[in-house]
């Protein structure tokens, strides 16, 4: 059969042909002792995905463990696919932040796209429907065309998504520093607004249930993309990379509506996002959540190519897809709002009571793994080894620069024309930030506003991080970075309520990173418990490196607020001459 | 007044729309109509929103023209019922002939979300008496092809006879005769870029474009529930 | 199954905004002698082959595939070489 | 000057919504016997004729006209046919 030319297990391990997906030797073993025998090549493959760091956390874990997650505005905190936080009138705000790093390296234009794409799902499959977008970017100096080229792609690849779905992007920020010269970063956040009682959550619970697949066909695209996503960038991974994602954001619209509808049904009993890992992790971790286990028959899964094999599919990463659970014999009322919308839904597996999931293809069976192998017993590395740098006490102790300043209006002209610091009109011009008809504080002050339509109320968002302070000080930089995010917040005349964040760090492998990891997380943890901010939901995006040299450590902090009146809403820009100025704090 | 918003598959300004029309205007009836559907023939204005229909592939508006309900529009705008096409419903007149020329990409290849000035050059149609002619309003643009083209001829044509309604102050995206929005012949059928949806409240920038839906409301009143 | 090959570019005398930018790229990386630049589409479309194949795909492009007010199209059948 | 064309497609297996959408649209206009539509670029190059005019064709396509990532490309020099 089809399945010949795969490599045996015998070869896997012989060959060591784990190693290639990413899997480490001590990391297979483990492999082996969960399942007492050798993993075939399929199986390898879902666990090299499930256990890289993209979706296991393994190095991450045990850091963000310490961040606030609680409060009694918190509905529901990290874990599921977005953060949920009440704001009253049995309304809720849905919100999270994803990478796209590698990916929008490698094609920028569709890299960005697909990554506003899978954050947009992330929101939308907790019942929510996305009100707006944003994006946090960083790229190299503007001095070569190859930086041109990215940025210039990146932004047409966001405002080619946001603008087709029709999700508002309402802010961001964009920085330029040589050390996201090879390794630019592209962080996309986004928000939902929800009735409370329409919450839904990602489990396949209750045995005998349907397990049914919606939206885009599977084809061959960005197999492998969660390994990739978890791997320092180099010459090879031009090589490596398979066929590149592609977006498309017409069908995300009609997912996106076909989803809404279903997750106002009783009928429904779990829905998640196949994102990165795509049918692999919706169905490992929909059934890790619920204590289920899953029969899958992937001759039912709806192929956009010829002659797919298991492998493949379990590790696809095509876009606008999405998994959903549905009550036993109700499959029929899923049909029927797909149809409406026009898009795919097939049913293509059963809840089961027993913790496996067990795939089978052309009548045999071709993987069958514990599913908590898949999900709990992925590695948790919690004495990585983690080393101040050499030279840090001793910067330390520097005086602090002064920079000579003769001619301030020279100087200012010289500080406001740094692409950093300049106006990003030219960005922000291409993002359609007022569809949907609710944002009341555009791009452009220090953070958006949009009014929650039927209420007095409305939301404020902002999304910031300075990685030279980090890069510094982790400790104290983590703190700034997540005052800074409230600052802007409360400028706009709202109380902050809740962060998502996104950590975007070199290999956690050096110690010296780690200790950035850990020391600005501290930092950053510190600062939310102190503003009673506690963190929702957010992304770790480890491996930032081009051939060896670590991105500056970058967390990017996503803040939500909310305005209680629509009178209280503050912009910043100055109003009247004649005006008084005042400079509050330090 | 029934007024029915079209929703075509890609369509996102359709709820923006239906906002204008059941928070600022006195309509009866707005409801929002798939583009499955065969007749609009009970409706007494129909409104096309903007969006990105069948995701603007091939050319902005060019398959959505097909969706089963434009015969019917098209039907109804032949009667001479109002029938007003904003951003991607401009575009899908266009290629349904309702309305001449073609939309290009803007000149600058880019996409582009801003408040701009626009000239009410015709305040004589059913969409426009509550303005003044020659009165320059604040209502926001979001479109990457809005770059208005026809032929000399057909320029001519449309304005000599007044056809062109609204044009923009400045040259935003390289439109000829900086057209914003155009008639057809009977005055019926109004095509524009600019959002006048979002125009509605100065809570969100601008509430120029209200009147552009009074305008359509009072002329189906004045037409329709005469005083007897 | 036949692959017809659609051509579709802008009318002469349209302003092509597209090709004047890939244009000016060209000449900004060194490459002067590319006088202009069109940038049509080519739409590839495999058909199942029948007595009025070319009469149909004729009526495709006017239709739908090309937008006759500003662009102009021209097709090939891909014929298997006589031998 | 010489007209050059250079045709532009997605690689095999990158996923082309443009010609999913196409393709749908002409079915539902009864045109069934398009079975698949891909949709591609062709630009058309007015270049100044030179010793090494298509090496740099070549490099123009690599460098900018196409995305060597999701894209491939050919290209066909217009000479005047020989009599
Ligand atoms: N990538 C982006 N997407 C959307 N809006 C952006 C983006 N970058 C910057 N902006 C907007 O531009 C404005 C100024 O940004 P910036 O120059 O980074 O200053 P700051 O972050 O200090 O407010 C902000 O309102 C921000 O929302």
């Amino acid at each position: 059969m089809s399945l010949q030319l795969e490599p045996t297990a015998e070869d896997i391990q012989g060959r060591r042909l784990y190693a290639d997906m990413g899997v480490k030797d001590h990391e297979y073993d483990r492999v082996v002792a969960l399942l007492g025998r050798k993993p075939n090549f399929t199986e390898i493959g879902m666990f090299s995905v499930l256990w890289s760091e993209h979706c296991s956390y393994k190095h991450s874990k045990p850091l963000l463990k310490q961040f606030p997650s609680s409060g009694p505005q918190v509905l529901q905190g990290p874990g599921e696919g977005a953060g949920v936080v009440d704001i009253g009138n049995g309304q809720a705000v849905v919100f999270k932040v994803e990478s796209h790093n590698h990916p929008s390296a490698v094609e920028p234009y569709q890299g960005a796209a697909t990554g506003v794409g899978g954050i947009l799902r992330d929101v939308f499959s907790m019942g929510a429907r996305p009100v707006a977008l944003l994006n946090s970017l960083r790229f190299g100096p503007l001095t070569t065309p190859r930086t041109r080229y990215l940025f210039e792609e990146v932004v047409a690849g966001i405002a080619g998504y946001g603008n087709c779905v029709g999700v508002p992007t309402v802010g961001g920020e964009v920085q330029f520093d040589e050390t996201y010269d090879g390794n630019p970063l592209v962080n996309a956040m986004c928000v939902g607004l929800i009735d409370r009682e329409h919450l839904q959550k990602g489990v396949a619970s209750g045995a005998g249930n349907t397990v049914m697949y919606v939206g885009a066909s599977t084809g061959r695209d960005g197999i492998h993309g969660a390994t990739f996503a978890s791997e320092e960038l180099s010459e090879a991974s031009a090589e490596k990379r398979p066929s590149v994602q592609v977006g498309d954001p017409f069908t995300e619209k009609r997912v996106m509506e076909a989803c809404l509808e279903i997750t106002k049904s009783d009928a429904l009993v779990g829905i998640q996002d196949m994102g990165a890992a795509g049918l692999t992790s919706s169905a490992a971790e929909m059934a890790s959540k619920a204590g289920s286990g899953i029969d899958m028959n992937l001759d039912l899964v709806p192929q956009r190519e010829t002659g797919m094999t298991p492998y493949e599919m379990m590790l696809s990463e095509s876009q606008e897809r999405m998994l959903i659970v549905v009550e036993k014999g109700r499959e029929a009322e899923i049909e029927t709002i797909c149809k409406k919308w026009d898009i795919e839904a097939a049913s293509i597996g059963i809840v089961k009571e027993e913790m496996q999931l067990t795939l089978t293809f052309q009548g045999e069976t071709v993987a069958d793994v514990p599913v908590t192998a898949l999900t709990d017993e992925a590695p948790v590395y919690d004495d990585v080894p983690s080393k101040e740098p050499a030279d840090f006490q001793e910067n330390q102790q520097l005086p602090a620069w002064q920079p000579p300043v003769n001619d301030h209006n020279e100087t200012l002209l010289q500080l406001l024309s740094q692409p950093t610091i300049a106006s990003k009109e030219w960005v922000y011009d291409q993002y359609d930030h007022m569809v949907q008809t609710n944002t009341a504080v555009m791009p452009g002050s220090g953070s958006a506003v949009l009014r929650v339509r039927g209420t007095e109320k409305a939301l404020a968002m902002s999304m910031d991080g300075n990685s030279r302070y980090i890069a510094l000080d982790p400790y104290t930089g983590g703190k700034i970075a997540v005052a800074e995010a409230a600052r802007n917040i409360i400028c706009s005349g709202a109380k902050p309520l809740a962060l998502t964040d996104c950590l975007n760090y070199g290999s956690p492998e050096q110690p010296n990173i780690y200790w950035q990891l850990e020391q600005s997380t501290d930092g950053m943890s510190e600062a939310c418990n102190t503003f009673g901010t506690p963190v929702v939901s957010g992304n770790v995006s480890l491996y930032n490196e081009t051939n060896g040299e670590a991105i500056y450590p970058t967390p990017v902090v996503g803040v939500v607020g909310l305005v209680e009146h629509l009178d209280h809403i503050t912009t910043q820009h100055f109003k009247s001459a004649g005006d008084y100025i005042y400079i509050i704090g330090d | 007044m029934k007024a029915a918003v079209i929703v075509f598959p890609g369509s996102n300004c359709d709820m923006d729309m239906y906002h204008a029309l059941t928070d600022f205007t006195d309509a009866e009836i707005v409801d929002l109509v798939p583009h499955t559907t065969d007749s609009v023939e009970a409706y007494d204005a129909i409104f096309l929103p903007g969006g990105f229909s069948y995701g603007d592939y091939l050319r902005s508006g060019a398959i959505a023209r097909f969706s089963p309900v434009m015969k019917s529009v098209i039907t109804e705008a032949k009667k001479g019922k109002p029938v007003l096409g904003v951003c991607n419903g401009f575009q899908i007149l266009l290629e349904a002939d309702l309305l001449p020329g073609a939309m290009k990409r803007n000149k600058h290849l880019k996409y582009m979300c801003r408040t701009v000035d626009v000239n009410v050059e015709n305040a004589d149609t059913c969409f426009t008496f509550a303005y003044e002619r020659g009165e320059r309003l604040r209502i926001p643009i979001a479109h990457g092809d809005g770059n208005y083209e026809c032929d000399e001829r057909t320029y001519k044509t449309l304005k000599a006879n007044n056809r062109i309604v609204f044009t923009y102050a400045s040259d935003v995206n390289g439109s000829t005769g900086n057209i914003a929005g155009i008639t057809n012949e009977a005055g019926n059928v109004l095509g524009m870029m600019p959002h006048p949806e979002r125009a509605m409240e100065n809570l969100l920038g601008s509430e120029d474009g209200r009147r552009l839906f009074t305008s359509v409301y009072r002329h189906w009143r004045d037409t329709h529930v005469v005083t007897t | 199954m036949i692959n017809v090959h659609v051509y579709i570019t802008l009318k002469e005398g349209v302003l092509d905004p597209q090709g004047q930018a890939v244009q000016r790229s060209l000449s900004a990386l060194g490459y002067d002698e590319v006088d202009t630049v069109s940038v049509g589409k080519w739409l590839k479309l495999e058909v199942s082959d029948g007595p009025d194949m070319e009469a149909r795909v004729e009526e495709m492009c006017e239709q739908l595939l090309a937008n006759p007010v500003i662009e102009n199209y021209t097709y090939h059948v891909e014929r298997e070489e006589k031998v």
